[in-house]
């Protein structure tokens, strides 16, 4: 376990705050890791920066997270990981597809993997077009973010308050019905990501997908995070869209 | 080329590599997971209870220095719950045994009896989780209770009863010839250590629960120890588990006496597949060595 | 600059570290020597019995993953013959306790008055070694054969009289209470776990005696829990040992409750001044974290 | 533990064998091994190959040197280690002396470790005189092979055999007083060393004398092998005749 002091907060977005800390460890575009809150809890996170200083990005929603809200500068937290696969340029094997165009579709704090991602695949010369939804625009994560990467950002709430007036993958369908993508990744809730593996098979372009389970050990032995056999924290937490279809629980 | 097929209480597995008990066991999905594509010769459930259990809050596992340290908490669904799941796992056409834990020889008993109506090809009593207060453990050590939790277990069961327990007892030997008087068709051992994880730069324990269990490379010496002692003791076959990530670790256990061996921590260590790899590296050391046949080497540490 | 002075039992170090039982205690020269060179606080002597002993034969100590296993079976030049290195080793100034081990209260009496005799500081009984036959772990599991012990220890000596325990027991906590309630003045955890190791290309456990004593990083985890345990069940003094090779080693058994440490494997990892490198990592963590005194530390985690 | 199968055995001298094996390991001159003969013993031996193929050279005087003696190519051994300083061509500290031309004096198997010692020294430059001693000529170790490093050979027999009619103490004496030597190295039954040392303190030549005694763990810990505090097995067995000299034990 790496215990590591906060260096630097940021609000975000509403309840949503980046707590930066430095860590020198090398970690993946969609990994994530464990952050121990003292005689508090401890929870899954994905990592929002991934530089020398390492990030995560939370919503405020329970007990665990409201204690990550109140950290200040110098506070200690336990940091386990990083975990899981992350995205891959390469998709998953058997898909030889070249990842030169990628439609990156985020919702909530599911922005928080994209977010690195964008940044290192737009740096290693992909073209990118992001889509992001939020409930309101105060809610929008990173859209700033993204678009300086100089990738094309498209935005949705729910309320209509920036962009389109509406879900996220919505504006998703209009992108794949008017350009050819060559791969799509994706965070968000379940229910988005379920109609993203539909677009996506019905546009047959591959698809990468970000799950969120219950975790306890993190890193593969205790079962908990389980979805048809695969363990979200090892397996996962990115899946290929054509193993989640062929899941009865997903 | 050699065979390392093995045979416990009737049980016939066509390698002797299992699954050991809460590693990925808390789903049929999962156990049928480590059958196809980790290779397992047969698998251990997770523990189960008469209620379904939350387990202990997080941090609740983490990796240290050669080992891992769990405080799980024995979270599982409950017994009635869990039918469904050995019925899945039954589809690999592999052997499935279930554990179970409980406080009272008449809960053993009822959970055994579950377990052998969905369909499980033994039950192993957890005698040993070392971090769940009023169980495992705390019932384990004692050899007058062990015998009554096997003769309620036994009366009720016709499957194969074997006990899983711990190294932390003074006279292991003792408790295993409990066993044996009492019925018990085999023995496992061992299960976790008990230990803790203390973060100097926090000033507190890690794991939620403060207690924990270690497990992993560090453990073996003691496992084996274990395996040596009971099975120079008592006549019904032993399992060996604790630390066991190699073809060569899992030698060791049976050069001291296991009939086939568990797996744990091995998965964090080697993967899911770690199973298909120990059971490849057996067969390789045994065709080096010119053994056709895993008795051979069974016991051969202790001049058997 | 922090300091990291400790007492036990009115036994004043100037620093926390000790010398374990066992490692280079059979001499006096030696133990000056981990004074001098080794910058130990204080210094635990080799087990010393009635009679000479050899010990058991070679191979006798052997180097695993992370962990040492030994089962040299307290070979001693037996009591009458180690006044002399006693007096040897209190050249040095520094607190000097003779550890000593017996079969039955009324030798480990005669011991421990013949090393009250010789001037050590303190006398350790060895409750717990694990590898020599009606010795050591076979003494001192049982609560009641502990309580007669030092019953009759405490009635023929007025130094300090620590009990060294084993982990191997089911409850620990109960024979702490023991040990508090017999008149003891500290409680030393742990000794070495009992292991073996067997040696797949050969068929046969290495040890010529079998059976030996697991030590070193690997046991760390238990060790620590087993300091919080008893700490928190007991006011008299525990000294934590097992697997302590660095600064921050020692602080987590500071934290579970230990008042001072002691160092054996370590010797062979870190070389002799590992009790120098050791204390000097306790007052750099000391320093950085704004602590001016070890009890500050002492029990920390336990929330003290 | 390494197991190693016996790869080669070679007769020495009388009574005296050397056994080969494969040993992937780097070694340094005068250091030895722990050697594990299962159901009989683990005896230390120092290495007397050093190359890939590591070797010790035994002579048979007790039931561990009998059943090393009684070792067939194919059977296997345990080896542990390799244990101990060895020689050092730099010497103790505080000795700042070049080490061009050296005064090797052995007795017994104690040339054993000597041998490697030369040949290495000899190939890096180093001017060797070596003198080395046994009770008579058919007991006499390694003079060929000490010949073949190009070094001067001086042998010396109690019964006059072969050589110098008497102890190799005698020669090293007079090559003492005849050249002038930047170092002795010696190894060899004690009262040989005792000796040695003494010469050395006589003729202001630093001396290293390798030593033996009972060894149990071979690696400084059980404190089986203590000379005044000293572990022969861990701070030697190579020891500075200066520090001998001080120890009462020796
Ligand atoms: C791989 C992964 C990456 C994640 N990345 C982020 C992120 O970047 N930003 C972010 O804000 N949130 C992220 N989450 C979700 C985050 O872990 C939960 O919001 C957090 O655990 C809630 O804890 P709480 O005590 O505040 O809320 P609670 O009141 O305990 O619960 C609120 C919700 O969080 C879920 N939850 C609670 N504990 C866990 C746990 N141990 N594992 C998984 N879910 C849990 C609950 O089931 C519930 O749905 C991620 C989750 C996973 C699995
Ligand atoms: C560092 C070192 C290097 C050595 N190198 C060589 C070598 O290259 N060639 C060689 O022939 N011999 C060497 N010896 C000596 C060798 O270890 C003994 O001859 C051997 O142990 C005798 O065992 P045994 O059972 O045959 O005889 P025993 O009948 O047991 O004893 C014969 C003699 O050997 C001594 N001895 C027995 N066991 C040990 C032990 N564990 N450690 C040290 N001494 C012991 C006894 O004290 C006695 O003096 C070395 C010894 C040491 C300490
Ligand atoms: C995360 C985890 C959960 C475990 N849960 C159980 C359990 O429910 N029941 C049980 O009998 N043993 C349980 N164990 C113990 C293992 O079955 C095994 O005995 C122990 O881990 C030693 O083997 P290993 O070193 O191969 O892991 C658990 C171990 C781990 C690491
Ligand atoms: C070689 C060796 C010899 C030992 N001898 C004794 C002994 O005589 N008496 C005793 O109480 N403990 C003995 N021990 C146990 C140590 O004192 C200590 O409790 C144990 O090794 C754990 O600490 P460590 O991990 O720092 O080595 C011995 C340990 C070793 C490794
Ligand atoms: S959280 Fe334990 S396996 Fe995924
Ligand atoms: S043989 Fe154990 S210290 Fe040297």
């Amino acid at each position: 376990m790496h215990i590591a002091a906060v260096k630097k907060i940021i609000d975000e977005c509403e309840n949503t705050k980046t707590i930066l800390f430095d860590w020198n460890i090398e970690a993946k575009p969609g990994q994530f890791v464990m952050v121990w809150l003292p005689d508090v809890d401890e929870v899954p996170m994905s990592l929002s920066h991934l530089s020398g200083t390492k990030g995560i990005t939370v919503e405020k929603v329970g007990e665990a997270t409201a204690a990550i809200h109140k950290l200040k500068p110098g506070d200690k937290i336990g940091i386990r990981g990083p975990f899981g696969n992350g995205f891959s340029k390469a998709g998953s094997s058997g898909d030889s597809r070249s990842s030169n165009k990628i439609l990156a579709i985020g919702g909530g704090t599911g922005i928080a993997p994209l977010a690195p991602t964008v940044e290192k695949w737009a740096a290693e010369g992909c073209e990118i077009t992001c889509a992001i939804g939020g409930n309101t625009k105060s809610k929008l994560l990173f859209s700033e973010r993204l678009k300086n990467t100089g990738s094309s950002v498209h935005v949705a709430t729910d309320d209509g308050s920036d962009g389109h007036n509406g879900f996220v993958t919505e504006v998703a369908e209009k992108l794949l019905s008017e350009q050819k993508f060559d791969r799509i990744i994706t965070c968000g809730p379940e229910p988005m990501t379920v109609i993203m593996v539909q677009l996506a098979s019905r546009f047959e372009v591959p698809i990468q997908c970000s799950l969120e389970r219950y975790m306890k050990c993190g890193f593969g032995i205790c079962g908990s995070c389980s979805i048809g056999g695969f363990r979200v924290c090892k397996d996962g937490p990115v899946f290929d869209g054509r193993l989640l279809s062929s899941l009865a629980e997903f | 080329m050699p065979s390392s097929r093995t045979e416990i209480a009737g049980i016939e597995m066509q390698n002797p590599t299992i699954l050991a008990s809460g590693i990925l066991g808390q789903t049929g999905e999962s156990i049928l997971r480590v059958f196809k594509e980790g290779g397992a010769g047969c698998a251990v459930t997770k523990s189960i209870g008469i209620e379904p259990r939350d387990g202990h809050g997080n941090p609740c596992a983490l990796e240290l220095d050669n080992s891992l340290i769990n405080a799980m908490g024995l979270p599982n669904p409950g017994i009635d719950a869990f039918g469904d799941e050995i019925k899945i796992a039954l589809k690999s056409g592999k052997p499935v045994i279930g554990s179970i834990f409980a406080s009272t020889p008449e809960d053993f008993a009822t959970l055994a009896g579950k377990m052998e109506d969905f369909g499980a090809h033994a039950v192993e009593l957890n005698l040993s989780c070392p971090h769940a207060e009023k169980y495992g453990l705390e019932v384990g050590t004692d050899p007058g209770r062990v015998g009554d939790i096997l003769a309620a277990v036994k009366s009720k069961v016709k499957i194969p009863v074997f006990s899983k327990i711990s190294a932390m007892v003074p006279d292991i030997r003792g408790l295993a010839k409990t066993i044996e008087a009492s019925g018990g068709d085999g023995i496992v051992a061992i299960n976790t250590l008990k230990a803790m994880k203390i973060e100097p730069e926090i000033g507190k324990p890690v794991l939620r629960n403060v207690y924990g269990g270690l497990s992993g490379p560090a453990i073996k010496p003691v496992g084996v120890m274990c395996v040596f002692e009971i099975s120079r003791e008592v006549k019904i076959p032993v399992i060996g588990v604790g630390g066991i990530t190699t073809g060569a670790d899992a030698i060791e256990y049976f050069m001291a006496g296991a009939s086939a061996i568990q797996i744990g921590s091995g998965v964090h260590y080697r993967g899911i597949d770690v199973f298909k790899k120990v059971n490849a590296e057996i067969i390789k050391f045994m065709e080096a060595h010119g053994y056709d046949d895993l008795s051979q080497l069974i016991g051969m540490a202790r001049g058997v």
